[in-house]
């Protein structure tokens, strides 16, 4: 009997995902000894129709990152759904939205405008905008549509897993191959991680006091940081507590908060939203003007709280674009 | 909403089917006036899982509790749903009624439709529409109730009184007469505070140690009291029921098993004079460096001042004070401080108050002038177990011929204290009187308003006006010994403006006498946090409610009584200190406590151990399993507010009755907009 | 150490002997004093009272030069240090006034951000130089003198921090440093008449009187005190108390005169010729 | 169920949702209803022991399920019930004010009130007010831009494969 197929595909992403595989280093023999890859734009050249050819469902897998912005990555993600059993949303960006998703605080055209127009390293004095299509003599190119939204990859096509990170960890993926290789699948929807935040990894927990109350927040350029001190208790905003772990606290290792990568847990609804109330829930002052000075030192906070979900927000994007 | 969220959803009712049943209440035509309960009742109808909705004119009538009960048995319901009043005055009620047909009372939940829709509005049309959705949001979070208990934890029949005062004496008498077992814990080595050196007490001119000695005496030997003096509480853990308290008990270098208090040995002592601040007798005479406070002092037993006592300080001494024990073998110079450890069920926290310390006012000369005197020092001196042998003398020995008094020393005053001190009045007409039948001064009040408001206390007043004592209504300006006149001489002299003559006067006086007013204990706020108890902004421990839970505190078990509270005289004293005795054994007599389910629980697998909420808990229901790595909540000492949840950044808290999940739906269902 | 010098108008008029004393004593502890450049009214009394708003934009434009100097301003008129303690106070404390009062500064070109602070020499003398530092440069101990000390309203009430507002002690303190036996003085801070001995005499003069009367009275050679105008109203009219009441006849000096003698200073160099009740009597002896 | 489903109506009206403390604004609440103020029927109470329990998630998804405006209520500081809870829900809420005008939902559309057991006639003032505010600014109608939003997708899908309406996982949750 032929291998499991499983499909690697790159939305709008920065390619971590993608060289995320190749961190399996020697494991990644097994996986490639185990399966066929049927695509992976980073490694192998395999183009569109070879998986239009397939019959619907014969891809065992497909792990899918970066997210959706445009109209082709959205047929793709389609395409890519039909063929297989199994959707996964691999890393932040198809999770959540991931870094692209900050677009959703722009609209479509000031985007257009800025990149086209208007940012410094632009030469353009006709203004001229890539169209979807284009004619001369008798053929025509067809670009994919910009959407004015950012999603999730399950904001568009039905996921079953999700593999969170930027990038995933090599130790997530790896079990996450080896559960879908044997077949031993936990329920639909689950996060293929850790459902504890961080902090359960996190060498520096113990010396976080228990009675913490932060006096005010700092930026990690404004003071230096301790190699073994919980950084909230150094006053830096680390998102440690409200992260699902997985990574094995691998930024706090490097002397640097953690960012959230890995997204919420299970029971959190909205990532940012609930990194917020704990945040600022321990601090120290207690009237508005006190509060907001501790607080200067988060100055971006959608920047602070949704660095890798803001498509995942409630409120899903600037609502007033 | 996300698909976590469909999980919990159907995770929280799982298997068994929901059966709701729905009671919209007229309330008489208190809501059916305002909203159309029939049409409400019939929208409930087919909203999902309600089985049954009716309206009906009094659901909180005896026939209105009796069907819910009849449907829950007939229609196997397992939620109800009550719109009626606000479920602040009638919740009870029905979960009451769930509860007698054998369904957990948890499954009912109610919303208020006539507070909070027909009372407040009046336009029909919209408030039937906003009674729907009030009602709708209701319907859907009953669906994820979940049945829970009432957590009951024994109450420890052990009781700790705080402070050896009058307060703390009589709680801990009724207490123990009631037969519960008690702790007395006074800082002091005897008890009786401030009530034991006064003379006499107002308005019925009793003496104060004819009252109180026989009370103290009976605390040292009521089989039911631990009497702990020359001690200090010094650490408090637990909730209510469950308290356990390390008491520190200083070395008094003595065994007080041993002595008998017969002072042998304060007359062997080398000081063959005493040269030490007697501090019972406000430092008007001297004591020895072993010593007794007072004779009729509780224990009666000697205690030895290690600052003052060669033995102690140089090591050289000849210890004749040991001789004079001899066989009793009282003495014990090793003695080191000790902690004990106990568990009791309440506390009655009696610390009591000091005086303003009239320094801090020099232009009453207080420290300047010899002969300007604090009302407890003249309380001494007027006493006849005190330094003068109650000869109210001035310190060359001489009979005044003029004694001043000053109210609203530190009282009423925006450089000290702004409040009243409640008791200065009466106390300095008390001492007016004494002073008049003791001498044959003239004795002058400079006061801003008499306060005589309580039990005789007006006609006290009366009686003290007419024995012709002069009342001067200013506030006086300075106490000076610059005489202007021959007469003046010699003598302090009172500068005041007489307000109801409406001049300034001079009043020369032999000795003045000051009205200093009651001010907290200066660690209060060291006693407040030990006990989790608030204070006011002046300083005193902060009561639940003034009116309805005066003697008790925010923190369940912690009862408060005498002056620790605010200033208070004698009889209200000894009436609080009765009522927080009568609190602590309402909790004993009952046996437990209940504490109402809707506390936080952390879900341990979810946790990280990340601390966030063990800060957020003022209640320290909060701590962290060192072994695990998680946190645990103490349900008995959670109090059900909920923060940690929403500060929970991992979702792993959850609150009971108030869910996320729960809170969320009734949120969503109540913004789904009916026609 | 080191001060801005603001001597107001007294020190440089009928308070001149004041000046004269205080210098040299500063010099001789090695207090380092610059007079204020361009100094100004300190917008005392009449002015105070006439426009409020007005004294207090001149205050502050000696508080705004002084900032700019760095130094801490040092005003040994009673009425001065006052005045100026005043306006920081109000600018501070009233942002309506402090507004008004930096808009003047700020059309004149000078500014004031509260960044200086206004001393007495007493308060420098007692408590940063220290009675020790004072007694060990004493050459002539004033053993023997008789000494009432008379502080007066302003130097105590109401902005002043440095002593017990109601019973002073630093001058007393100061005396006895110097050698000086210091008499019971109840009056120490009792009105010295002001500007009533020119306006209401009859009351002014009283005043003075019981204030002689009661130094007298406790034995006292000599009555020191810290104020141009104190020191005036109680030396100026001691003639028509005579005549008025009866002999209280008593030499009035600044405590800096007497810090003088005692460090040796000559006589001469301490203004104090300018007595109108000499002094030179009471001294006789004991300096 | 979803509001815009149902038939429009005329004249529109805001629709604000209120968390109430247990212990003073609700109960303030109830103090208005017994005292009879009336004030605009625009505000749905719903009931939390503690502002400190309100957690921003419950804001957010408030906005989401179609909410034009957020009242938040508790005690005055240093009288809360639960000794300082209060405080934390101003923390939160400093910050949350910040995070809501990032994303474009105008400020008078959140508040934080401290509303004490006594004070019924704030409860009717702050509700009247917020209200007018509220309608001042129109409707916020998230539900419906959501769907608007995701037009893009839906068109999409027709074309790839004919059928029309929700395919994903948010489309699902607009029409919930």
């Amino acid at each position: 009997m032929s291998k499991p197929k499983v499909a690697f595909y790159w939305c709008a992403a920065c390619g971590g995902c993608e060289e995320s595989v190749v961190d399996l280093a020697e494991d990644i023999l097994g996986v490639i000894g185990a399966v066929d890859i049927v695509m992976w734009p980073v490694a192998m050249d395999f183009k569109r129709k070879d998986i239009e050819a397939m019959e619907d469902g014969s891809i065992t897998a497909t792990l899918l990152n970066g997210a959706i912005r445009t109209s082709e990555q959205e047929e793709m993600a389609r395409l890519l759904r039909k063929k297989s059993q199994v959707m996964i949303a691999y890393g932040a960006c198809a999770q959540s939205g991931g870094i692209p998703a900050f677009a959703n605080q722009f609209a479509r055209e000031q985007i257009m405008k800025y990149v086209y127009e208007d940012s410094p390293t632009t030469v353009n004095p006709e203004k001229t905008r890539p169209q979807t299509h284009f004619e001369e003599n008798g053929r025509s190119v067809e670009l994919p549509e910009f959407r004015n939204v950012v999603r999730s990859l399950d904001q568009v096509v039905d996921v079953d897993y999700y593999i969170p990170g930027c990038a995933p960890s090599p130790k997530v993926l790896k079990a996450a191959l080896e559960a879908l290789l044997s077949g031993k699948l936990p329920p639909k929807g689950t996060v293929l991680s850790p459902d504890t935040a961080t902090c359960q990894d996190c060498s520096r927990l113990e010396s976080k006091p228990q009675d913490l109350s932060v006096k005010e927040y700092r930026r990690v350029h404004q003071l230096k940081l301790d190699p073994e001190k919980c950084f909230l208790a150094q006053g830096v905003a680390c998102m440690g507590p409200g992260t699902r772990g997985g990574c094995e606290a691998a930024c706090p290792k490097g002397n640097m908060p953690c960012t959230g990568c890995y997204g919420p847990t299970s029971k959190v609804i909205d990532h940012g939203a609930k990194l917020m109330s704990s945040l600022t829930s321990i601090l120290e002052a207690k009237e508005e003007a006190a509060i907001d000075t501790a607080l200067k030192g988060i100055p971006d906070p959608i920047g602070t709280f949704y660095r890798y979900g803001m498509s995942k927000c409630l409120l899903r994007r600037k609502v007033n674009l | 909403m996300s698909h976590h969220d469909h999980e919990q959803k159907n995770g929280t009712h799982g298997a068994e089917e929901v059966r709701i049943g729905v009671y919209v209440c007229h309330c008489g035509s208190n809501i059916a006036s305002m909203v159309d309960v029939e049409a409400v009742a019939k929208f409930a109808k087919d909203l999902p899982g309600v089985v049954l909705s009716r309206d009906y004119k009094y659901m909180c009538s005896d026939p209105g509790q009796e069907l819910i009960a009849q449907d829950i048995k007939e229609h196997k319901l397992n939620r109800i749903v009550v719109a009626a009043c606000s479920p602040l005055l009638h919740e009870h009620t029905f979960r009451n009624a769930t509860k007698r047909a054998g369904l957990n009372p948890y499954f009912m939940h109610m919303v208020s439709i006539r507070e909070h829709a027909s009372w407040v509005h009046t336009d029909r049309a919209a408030c039937t529409i906003k009674a729907k959705e009030i009602l709708h949001g209701a319907i859907a979070r009953v669906a994820l109730h979940k049945a829970l208990e009432k957590a009951k934890v024994d109450v420890n029949p052990a009781v700790l009184v705080v402070g050896g005062g009058i307060a703390g004496i009589h709680s801990a008498l009724t207490l123990a007469n009631a037969g519960k077992k008690v702790y007395l814990v006074e800082r002091d080595a005897t008890i009786g505070g401030h009530m034991a050196r006064f003379d006499k007490t107002f308005p019925t001119m009793d003496c104060a140690a004819c009252i109180l000695t026989p009370k103290m005496s009976a605390v040292r030997s009521h089989p039911n009291i631990t009497l702990w003096t020359w001690s200090e509480v010094v650490k408090v853990d637990g909730y209510v029921g469950n308290f356990k308290v390390k008491v520190k008990r200083n070395p008094r270098y003595i065994n007080e098993d041993l002595c008998v208090g017969c002072m042998e040995c304060i007359k062997a002592c080398v000081f063959k004079e005493p040269k030490f601040t007697d501090e019972f007798n406000q430092g008007l005479s001297k004591r020895k460096p072993v010593y007794i406070p007072f004779p009729q002092a509780v224990p009666p037993v000697v205690v030895v001042d290690p600052a003052t006592c060669l033995k102690l300080k140089t090591g050289k001494c000849k210890q004749t004070c040991v001789e004079a024990c001899g066989e009793r073998k009282a003495f014990d110079f090793e003695q080191k401080e000790k902690f004990e450890e106990i568990q009791v069920g309440t506390v009655i926290v009696s610390t009591g108050f000091k005086t303003v310390d009239p320094h801090k006012l020099p232009l009453y000369g207080y420290g300047i002038h010899p002969e300007v005197y604090t009302a407890l020092e003249i309380e001494r001196l007027i006493n006849a177990s005190g330094p003068t042998g109650g000869h109210l003398v001035t310190k060359k020995h001489e009979e005044p011929k003029s004694v001043a008094i000053i109210h609203c020393v530190g009282s009423r005053d925006e450089h000290t204290n702004k409040w009243c001190s409640r008791v200065c009045c009466m106390y300095s007409l008390k001492l007016a009187h004494m002073i008049k039948a003791h001498t044959k001064a003239q004795v002058y009040n400079f006061y801003i308003d008499m306060r005589a408001a309580g039990k005789g206390y007006e006609e006290f007043y009366n009686r003290v006006l007419e024995e012709g004592v002069n009342f001067v209504r200013g506030r006086v300006a300075e106490v000076t010994d610059w005489a202007m006149t021959p007469e003046e001489e010699g003598r302090l002299v009172l500068r005041v403006e007489d307000t109801l003559a409406g001049f300034v006067r001079r009043i020369p006086a032999d000795m003045v006498i000051l009205a200093t007013g009651l001010e907290p204990q200066p660690d209060a706020q060291d006693v407040r946090r030990m006990f989790n108890m608030s204070c006011s902004t002046e300083g005193f421990f902060l009561e639940r409610h003034p009116k309805l839970a005066p003697v008790n505190t925010p923190t369940d078990g912690i009862f408060l009584a005498g002056a620790c509270q605010g200033p208070k005289d004698i009889p209200d004293t000894v009436a609080q200190a009765g009522a927080a005795a009568a609190e602590a054994l309402a909790l004993i007599d009952k046996g437990h406590v209940e504490i109402e389910p809707n506390t936080a629980f952390v879900v341990e697998e979810e946790c990280s151990g990340c601390k966030t909420c063990i800060s957020m808990c003022p209640y320290t229901a909060i701590t962290r399993d060192e072994v695990k790595k998680k946190a645990v909540i103490n349900p008995a000492m959670c109090k059900g507010c909920g923060t940690c949840v929403a500060a929970c950044p991992s979702g792993s808290i959850r609150q009971n009755l108030f869910e996320d999940v729960q809170v969320l739906t009734e949120i969503e269902e109540v913004l789904v907009r009916e026609s | 150490m080191r001060y801005s010098y603001f001597p107001g108008c007294s020190l440089k008029g009928t308070g001149k002997a004041y000046e004269e004393s205080l210098l040299p004593v500063l010099k001789a502890l090695d207090i380092e004093v610059h007079e204020l450049e361009d100094w100004n009214c300190c917008g005392a009394t009449a002015y105070m009272a006439v426009d409020e708003s007005a004294a207090l934009k001149l205050s502050a434009r000696n508080l705004a030069i002084a900032e700019k100097a760095k130094d801490e301003v040092l005003a040994p008129c009673s009425a001065c240090y006052l005045v100026l303690r005043k306006t920081q106070k109000y600018i501070q404390e009233y942002p309506k006034v402090g507004g008004e009062v930096r808009q003047a500064l700020q059309n004149a070109g000078l500014e004031y951000s509260g960044n200086v602070e206004v001393k007495h020499p007493l308060d420098i003398l007692v408590n940063k130089v220290g009675l020790d530092a004072i007694k060990k440069r004493v050459k002539k101990p004033l053993t023997g003198l008789k000494v009432a000390t008379y502080y007066g309203c302003q130097i105590v009430r109401p902005y002043s921090a440095f002593d017990n507002q109601a019973r002073p002690v630093a001058m007393d303190k100061l005396m006895e440093a110097l050698g000086a036996t210091v008499v019971h003085y109840p009056l120490k801070t009792r009105c010295c008449g002001g500007s009533l001995t020119g306006t209401i005499s009859d009351v002014g003069l009283r005043l003075v009187y019981i204030l002689l009367k009661e130094a007298r009275k406790n034995g006292a050679d000599i009555i020191t005190t810290l104020c141009p105008l104190c020191q005036f109203n109680l030396d100026a009219f001691q003639d028509q108390i005579k005549s008025r009441y009866d002999d209280v006849t008593t030499p009035v000096v600044y405590f800096t005169q007497l810090m003088g003698l005692a460090f040796g200073i000559p006589e001469s160099e301490l203004g104090l010729k300018r007595n109108i009740v000499p002094a030179e009597p009471a001294l006789a002896g004991k300096v | 169920m979803n509001h815009n489903d149902s038939k429009p109506q005329a004249p529109w009206e805001p629709r604000i949702l209120a968390i109430f403390c247990n212990w003073c604004t609700y109960t303030a609440a109830d103090l208005a209803g017994v005292s009879r103020m009336q004030y605009a029927h625009n505000v749905r109470i719903v009931r939390v022991m503690c502002s400190g329990r309100v957690d921003p998630q419950f804001v957010l998804d408030a906005f989401a399920r179609g909410a034009d405006g957020v009242l938040i209520g508790g005690c005055h500081p240093g009288d809360c019930h639960y000794i300082e809870g209060n405080y934390k829900a101003l923390r939160r809420s400093e910050m949350l004010k910040r995070m809501l005008s990032d994303m474009g939902i105008e400020d008078k559309r959140y508040r934080l009130e401290w509303i004490s057991a006594a004070e019924g006639d704030k409860v009717q003032r702050v509700i009247n007010e917020m209200t007018a505010d509220v309608k001042a600014l129109g409707p916020l109608n998230l539900p419906g831009r959501f769907k608007d939003w995701d037009k893009e997708i839906a068109e999409l899908e027709h074309a790839l494969n004919g059928k029309g309406g929700e395919c994903c996982s948010h489309a699902k949750e607009v029409s919930r």
